[in-house]
């Protein structure tokens, strides 16, 4: 049942060293405010699984955090390359790390799976590509009625999945809204869950089929308005791309990187989303 | 980006009046694409110049066409290019928003998507698809972003085109990585492999559009743009391109289209609040 | 692309006699209209596919409509038997029809997997039951990673959908909402569909995760207020409750039920149903 | 249905009077199935006896137990019983109502269901349950209704509850068909069978509440309700039934407990505007 905690106690709690993490929202609703704590509390030698890394897991493997990603489109979305992530991979700087590679389709439907309680995902996928040549947690098998070969990988269930969405209520019940991505897959696959959220309500006012994590699925709630930022949350504020394409240059080099990483990260706390919630905020980096 | 010798003009009339108005061979390249599109059809859009041509085609002449954008957005009707897959914009004018399984589940392996628009860092001669890197797997020289959705769109859509910037150091011999099959090694190779999909039916570039021949399936010229040579083309190639009979002259961009596109783009720069 | 139909023209122009049909609708939003319509146009040797026959397919088989049936649970949903179901089974009358007898499980799956466009749907299930001694559509596949043994079965692919829903706007996109039971996986996975609605709106009003058909998924709309009587419309009128205790007695016997259907079915039109969406009607049969 | 025979009385005190009240066997049961759940369960509910004592605990010790039927409702509340699995009260009071593929995937396989309740017309000693057919599949005396989500609730939920009504007829030595597996053959047979859930871990019938063997797994009555001998409960069993070495009495209704049941009934009566 979750509890209402403080980023830090929550991080703090639920995600230890050597943990397989998921931090999903696929471009809307990405848990930064999170990924800034799990930087700041020094985790290491995390397995990072997040379909599109984005800038979220580019600062993770930056900063030392992770021996591994699990992954199926690293860039920055309409930008370019992810420069740490590349460097990690191409160079083992800050250290190197261990990819695992697939398509969305597979990811998609490995996390549907994994919400499932299945061991593993079947679908039409892979014809032709090289990717399971270099993946072997790609495998395929038959269809006992047609004999059609299908794709199967295995289902993800990470040991914490951290994603953010708009609203609780104070029974801790969530609402994701508008693109949800894989979100719910992510936190009904996972062992524990902690849920980053806009603000907290009395009533959550939704429809009857709207996306709703009930407060039984999730262990830990934390109220961080802003913590999306750059990603958005619809209702609340907007995809800030200046950031995204400020990102390029602040990327590119690992001084300015660490530089960067030291003063917007290490050294504030999870209140300064607060600000980047205001539209103007941020364009200037 | 372009130099001038890239630029091309059409003419139009004002009031009595002949202009000379310049377009590039990127705006070419994203009119030419946008044309192949029907009001029927059900898109399924990547980022950069496919929403660019698919939001073109729906401003021109496809208004009813269906973008469907990975992220989950159905019927989209964004009136800015998005930056990313999944912008705001998206959801907030598409009929409605799904799950990304259920995306790629229903809509995608469904076979609900008429078409899918595609780019790579390399493509050869047979439409077979490269984003994944340059140089080995293990130790690549430079490491692209990787499939995303293109895997499964390769096979699961009903059609694929191919929107991608022409040379030689993207229209290959040989891909250093297969990531999203094509016409595989031609012929009947797709049939073959179980496949009823059609893959590549469409090639457009900043200097050509080419079609799969229907029998080897080899990507063959079908027209040039105007101002382009056979010899840029071949020039542009990694492999020995092949030309059809009488490849024609690209219809050149009309000025409705250059205006709406030129609009579009402005749009789209000032909501994202930087220069690009 | 959804043309708007009267409905003896979309029964008459989509289904044919020996077709594969789903009518779908979990309690809610079942398409009786449109069933009775079936009935009227005299269609023959169907196969009647729907998770829980109820009252709806009740009525097909005793009017003969029906060669096969495949289901998952066949009751008067806190009532008791389906009669007509039951005389054809037990005794073949009208005519004898052949079962093919999932779970609930099974079945909300093969229509996953027929919306998903899969051959079959893999998932946990039908351990330790006899359901797979006496359905050879029921088979077993081992997961490639674990070895872990599980359940296969077809995906759902009927020629023809046929379900009722709340609204339709002008341009054919379709609103379900309340208990959506499996309506899309039914509309997504068959080759025509046809959706009666309770009315045709300018605007759906819908949130940004509502469940959606669009007009490009759909064959024929019907306009038929009421049409789901006596299963309800959230929004437009309440299960009665009353109509399907009545029906026990209505199916229990042959001559009542045959005179039934002519006085209620036969005798009549679609246009009866909008009556239904008076509360009071009905309560006396 | 219940004779006067199988009606009971508790003594209840108002102004310093003392009345007797009865209630039924059916009654007990009910009250008997509903105070085996607590205020931290995921239920999963079929309609009937099972819908009946999970409501009776939500209104009574377990407030904040969560209801799901297979319709879809996550959290239901509803005010009456519903008729169906699907009525509008389920939806309308739930906190978000999903798509059936959904719930037996995600909220079902998925392991989410602490306990699921059942019935069935048959019962064998290790609880397994037939509700598919009396007689030979083939050419059933009785047609049944069928598995609807009992099947894979049986071996998915953390735990089972059985309700029904005993008597030779359905608690027999040999099941005419398994449509839900209980302990199978009993002992460690679901663990064999590579189940890690507890399958049935309570009966309540009308006449006592058994629970499995720790290790054969063979149903054995702990407690007998109010009035009811051991003669009765052999009597109404098609098997040798083993009794506890000392089997309690059912603690016997509370007054509130009867009180708010009867309520319910009443309003759900109402509701469904018919006798019943």
């Amino acid at each position: 049942m979750a509890q209402f905690l403080s980023l830090s106690a929550a991080i703090e709690e639920y995600l230890c060293d050597g943990d397989t993490v998921v931090m999903e929202g696929f471009t809307h609703l990405i848990p930064f405010a999170a990924g800034h704590e799990v930087i700041r509390q020094n985790r290491s030698d995390l397995t990072l699984v997040r379909m599109t890394p984005d800038l979220i897991y580019d600062q993770l493997v930056g900063m030392g955090c992770a021996k591994k990603l699990k992954f199926s489109w690293a860039g920055n979305p309409g930008v370019g390359s992810l420069h740490r992530l590349r460097d990690a991979i191409e160079k083992g700087w800050p250290n190197s790390i261990e990819i695992e590679e697939h398509s969305h389709a597979a990811m998609a439907n490995a996390f549907e799976a994994g919400a499932a309680g299945l061991p593993c995902a079947v679908f039409r996928g892979y014809r032709g590509s090289d990717l399971p040549k270099v993946n072997p947690n790609i495998k395929f098998i038959n269809c006992p009625f047609t004999g059609e070969e299908l794709a199967s990988v295995p289902a993800i269930n990470a040991d914490v999945a951290i994603v953010h969405a708009q609203r609780a209520d104070r029974d801790g019940n969530v609402l994701v809204e508008g693109i949800v991505g894989v979100q719910k897959e992510a936190v009904l696959g996972a062992k524990k869950s902690i849920v980053t959220v806009e603000e907290v309500v009395d009533d959550l006012a939704t429809g009857p089929n709207s996306v709703i994590l009930p407060a039984w699925t999730i262990d830990a709630i934390v109220e961080v308005p802003g913590g999306a930022f750059p990603s958005y949350a619809a209702g609340y504020y907007k995809r800030n791309n200046a950031f995204y394409k400020a990102w390029d240059a602040i990327s590119r080099n690992r001084d300015i990187f660490q530089s960067w990483m030291k003063e917007h990260v290490l050294d504030v706390g999870p209140e300064v989303f607060a600000n980047h919630r205001n539209p103007a905020a941020w364009v200037e980096i | 980006m372009w130099g001038r010798k890239s630029l091309q003009t059409i003419e139009i009339r004002r009031l009595g009046w002949r202009f000379k108005m310049r377009y590039s061979r990127n705006e070419m390249m994203t009119i030419a694409a946008a044309r192949a599109l029907g009001n029927d059809d059900v898109c399924f859009v990547g980022i950069g110049l496919p929403s660019a041509a698919a939001n073109l085609a729906r401003s021109i002449h496809a208004p009813d066409i269906t973008l469907i954008y990975e992220s989950g957005t159905i019927g989209a009707r964004p009136d800015v290019l998005p930056l990313s897959i999944g912008d705001s914009e998206l959801c907030e004018t598409a009929r409605t928003t799904v799950a990304v399984p259920e995306m790629f589940r229903y809509w995608l392996q469904g076979g609900r998507i008429s078409v899918g628009f595609l780019s790579a860092a390399q493509l050869d001669r047979f439409g077979n698809l490269n984003t994944t890197v340059i140089g080995p797997y293990e130790n690549p020289k430079v490491r692209l972003p990787g499939s995303g959705g293109a895997t499964e769109m390769a096979t699961s859509c009903g059609e694929i085109f191919i929107v991608m910037r022409q040379s030689t150091r993207s229209f290959v011999e040989k891909l250093d990585f297969m990531t999203s099959l094509g016409h595989g090694t031609g012929g009947d190779d797709r049939a073959r492999r179980g496949i009823n999909t059609k893959g590549p039916t469409l090639v457009v570039t900043d200097f050509c559009v080419m079609k799969p021949d229907p029998k080897t399936k080899e990507l063959t010229v079908v027209s040039l743009h105007p101002g382009v040579s056979r010899e840029d083309v071949v020039n542009n190639t990694g492999w020995d391109i092949r030309f059809n009979n009488n490849p024609s002259e690209t219809s050149p961009p009309k000025e409705e289209e250059l205006a709406i596109l030129r609009a579009l783009n402005e749009r789209t720069a000032l909501a994202h609040g930087g220069s690009n």
